[in-house]
């Protein structure tokens, strides 16, 4: 990976309950997290179809650009607080950026 | 025992929806009818608050709290002890039973203004009580008396939550300003009440439909309990509207609260504070059997009972 | 040949929309908009069909059968012969312009409304009706009968689409409820009605002022095609309306209905039978030319020769 | 002095905001509602212009600019002089305050209808032409007469903006129909207004809500600015009310409109050409004070002048 | 690409005609997609602007996370049939996710 | 990264103020961006919480596929343009595609 920008971060891809938006946020600003973005999504998986247009199953999309160790610990925690019980998925991918100090 | 024409778009709503045609309205226009409703409710209330004040509130607000204690324990006593369902589910599902629906209400309004049987002003503000202590059971019924509960955020999301809001300021409003002052915006809150309704009930129809398919899978007993529950908890609700005094037109939206289930408020709560519960079983008896039920066959039915107690 | 001021807005979302300034109302409003309009419709009709049962449906409906199909095939004819488009492109116009537009016939409503002359009550049926016969046989004259086809999806979404489905269900309701039930909705469903229809003119403007630019690229032949197949085809509609016995007002509208193309159902209907056929060429046709056309100096026009023919 | 019941509507939204609760409309109803403000104060206007043609309206239109300047200017001189903001900073506060707002302008029509009081058709004419000068002299006053300005771009953005295209067609649309002609329309437009500008409202106090916290932020001087300017600005709209020879309603909106702080068009095109500026001590000036207070105190303040000014 | 999680999947992403949502929806289900997730979007490629807020000429953006082999099956399939008539543009992703068997 | 896809490209990902839009667009598609796709955000960041339902305050989420020096070009152009005064993040990643030729 040749960089057309100049420092590597961790790119955090999160879909779940459009429900838990207020309460992952206030999660994620505790780690540290200081920039995301989030839009709104529907989908299936293995808690079903979430394609309602009522809040009550629709989805958010909420991605975080990041160092690794902080990305490490937002998955974790994530994992720990919501895997159990919440309609749920995460992936991770390496992205370039331009200035580094903007995602710690 | 006839039917109102504004259930037509709930059954429209309903076919539309199991044939899975896309008759969907976007969320927004759900938001935007459901907070005209509320509104409304509130300020119709507000009105006639403000031309004969309640006398005896103390006491109706009292028993309104009793009946929701009341109606949430016997729903879970009902699902652990026939239902066999695990505590936490049990406690979802009573704490749906035990509150109440605002669209369920709705009609219920719809329909005395078509009788022409007035009520009580007050109905939204005990609409506002009954809803809030069978939340707050059916948390303790599932977590118990647990350090880790978030209270704070649940008061905030029960309390603060949309419906509650709405009703309560528009009760304010409807006090404040009285019919006088409304009167310009009547168009809009008032003329309209019944028209948006049917888009509302269009709508509900679709969602109730999206949920048919859950029966199925939770089987005879979910079933019984979504189609028996509702006229047994509104011949309780007569009971306490009895104790309370109410009129007819009272009692009938009374029994109709208690014998409707929630689908907003309960189910944002319990997925928050009980998430290990299922909440597709409480919402697939609350709006795919309960919500048609009563207001397909439970409000002309609880009138009937009504007048038969009432006009002795 | 007065126009009906709810044109106006229409002129004020395509002079906005030529301009390239931003009046675009959000889709939620355009869906919420376009679903009263086709409820109200098929209320009226169902009102009238409550009051005065129609007499020899079963010959209109053929006959307006019969309609769809011919004016199908003419448009192709001329598409092939005289455009010189190849197939798949001729079949794919030819269903939107077999077909009818709803907002057409909206303004044709409020059109007669404004004039105060009456129409048969049965017209949202043949709407429904004349929508059917061109988008299968569009399909039919682009694929032949291959075995391929995907007939059943293709009658899933004509048949359920959204608008067949609200015309027929309001239709339906109003026919059940009769005017009295409904009687506490007309301020929804009917006061508003043409307030809500020149709210949708506005959007239609926007929208038609983004399809102008289509034209230079599809050239004079469509151009032409565009704005005289309108009246034609209003000419052969007013000759069946004759036929069937209709009254003046009914005539107009079954002219305005044949004048009209499709812009909703043969769209969706087209892409996903006729992929390779461009849409652009369709929609611009439909919407840039021959809806301005109808609802500026069609109807008006279709007037006249109706009471020319009527009225002698 | 008393309150339109109205303005309830903004209280239980700012409460509401103030509480963080969710009473948020989607933006699509946020859009709607705000369209069908600015053509129906539009048509109004242009049905009343069609009945008795304006008189020295040229001379009116100059004065209308001549106040939109000296605002500014007065505007900007405060900022810089007293309040020690930088050019850019200074210069973007005032395009806001020059400028007016269109919500404030719709409480203040709904106030004179309810007291009864009639007023110069011309008024949304005025309104328009009073937006846009403070704009052309922000960026002006930010930037000087570089080369580098998009001015077509801001012309387009300004001219062609949302507001003011609705309020000239609805002016267009009422004059060209005429009351009659609109009649149909009415209940959309008309018997609505007021409960339309009701859920406005509503959806004003939370955006409202969501910008008082910017107050500790920008200090003393800012909150002094955005409470003292208003009633200065009405009384210089009053002056300038009595040279044009308004009449006693006309003059309570013209100074209305000095009064009032632009925070849509204002913004968006402070935002384009004056990027340095930061957006939020703008708007949390014009949304967080200013407007509350226009609609709280400030119109009913403004008449009791203009009555004392008037009916000496 | 060191992992913060454990697994390497990819991430298809698709960007098409709204109206093709349904038909696409069942053809990558029959394919054995068991989760996927859906914005809408709008934009512009070889077929022009699609930006209309219209049905009509409105897009949506897919995104499946699946191992290698389904990604490619998948790929060809929409290839095939739609990449001849209908505005579609794919792209594919190295992602790292939590639990691999939430993703095939 | 072995292709399930035959040819590299870079997706660029923008972040940035809904009402820069209009403006955007016109300035990567004078340099040379043939295709994009947009979708509406929300999200926080060094300028604060973007999150309102108003237009004042919403973001889009702007990507690109294209060849890396075009690639270069865009970060360079909208980073000298809009990174002083704006709220915008950019990302990049790489992304395999499977017909080049759409992606310039
Ligand atoms: N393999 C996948 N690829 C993309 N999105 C997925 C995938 N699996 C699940 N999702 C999304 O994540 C949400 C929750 O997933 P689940 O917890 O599996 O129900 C679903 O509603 C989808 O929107
Ligand atoms: N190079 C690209 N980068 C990102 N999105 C693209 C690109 N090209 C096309 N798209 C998206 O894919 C849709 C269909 O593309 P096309 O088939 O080229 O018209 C467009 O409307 C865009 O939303
Ligand atoms: N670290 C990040 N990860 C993802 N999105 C971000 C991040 N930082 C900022 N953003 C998004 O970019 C927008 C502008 O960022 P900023 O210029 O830092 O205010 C924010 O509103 C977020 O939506
Ligand atoms: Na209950
Ligand atoms: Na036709
Ligand atoms: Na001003």
């Amino acid at each position: 990976m040749t960089g057309v920008a100049q420092s590597h971060r961790k790119l955090l891809t999160v879909i779940t309950e459009s429900n838990l938006e207020r309460d992952i946020v206030r999660e994620i600003e505790t780690l540290g997290v200081g920039g995301y973005t989030i839009s709104d999504a529907r989908g299936r998986g293995d808690q079903g179809l979430r394609a309602s247009h009522w809040g009550h199953s629709s989805n958010i999309r909420l991605e975080i650009v990041c160092d690794t160790p902080l990305a490490e610990r937002v998955l974790a925690r994530l994992r720990e607080k919501y895997y159990e019980h919440y309609a749920i998925v995460m992936w991770v991918v390496d992205v370039e950026v331009l200035r580094p100090d903007k995602f710690r | 025992m006839s039917l109102d024409p504004v259930v037509l778009f709930f059954a429209l709503g309903l076919a539309a929806g199991v044939l899975k045609a896309d008759l969907r309205l976007p969320p927004a226009i759900y938001e935007f009818v459901s907070t005209l409703l509320l509104l409304s409710i509130g300020m119709k209330g507000g009105i006639e608050l403000a031309r004969q004040p309640a006398e005896g509130l103390a006491g109706d607000l009292m028993l309104t709290l009793l009946l929701g204690i009341l109606l949430t324990f016997l729903a879970f006593f009902i699902l652990r002890g026939i239902g066999r369902l695990d505590r936490s589910n049990a406690a979802a599902v009573a704490a749906h039973y035990g509150s109440v629906s605002i669209g369920t209400f709705a009609v219920g309004v719809a329909y005395l203004g078509s009788a022409g049987i007035g009520y009580e002003p007050t109905m939204p503000l005990l609409l506002v009580l009954l809803e809030i202590p069978a939340i707050v059971l059916g948390i303790l019924l599932a977590r118990g008396l647990q350090a880790g509960s978030p209270w704070g955020e649940i008061a905030r999301e029960v309390l603060l939550g949309r419906s509650v809001l709405l009703l309560l300021g528009g009760l304010f409003i409807g006090w404040a300003a009285g019919a006088e002052g409304l009167q310009p915006m009547a168009p809009l809150f008032f003329d309209l009440f019944k028209g948006i309704l049917a888009v509302f009930l269009l709508e509900m129809g679709l969602i109730a439909a999206d949920h048919l398919g859950g029966f199925r899978r939770y089987g005879l007993f979910m079933g019984a309990f979504a189609l028996l529950i509702p006229p047994t908890f509104a011949m309780i609700g007569l009971g306490f509207a009895m104790l309370m005094g109410l009129s007819l037109g009272g009692a009938i939206l009374f029994a109709t609260l208690a014998a409707s289930a929630s689908y907003i408020a309960a189910p944002a709560a319990m997925r928050s504070a009980v998430p290990e519960a299922n909440p597709a079983l409480s919402l697939t008896a609350a709006l795919a059997i309960t919500f048609p039920f009563n207001i397909l066959l439970g409000i002309p039915l609880y009138r009937q009972a009504a007048e038969w107690l009432w006009v002795r």
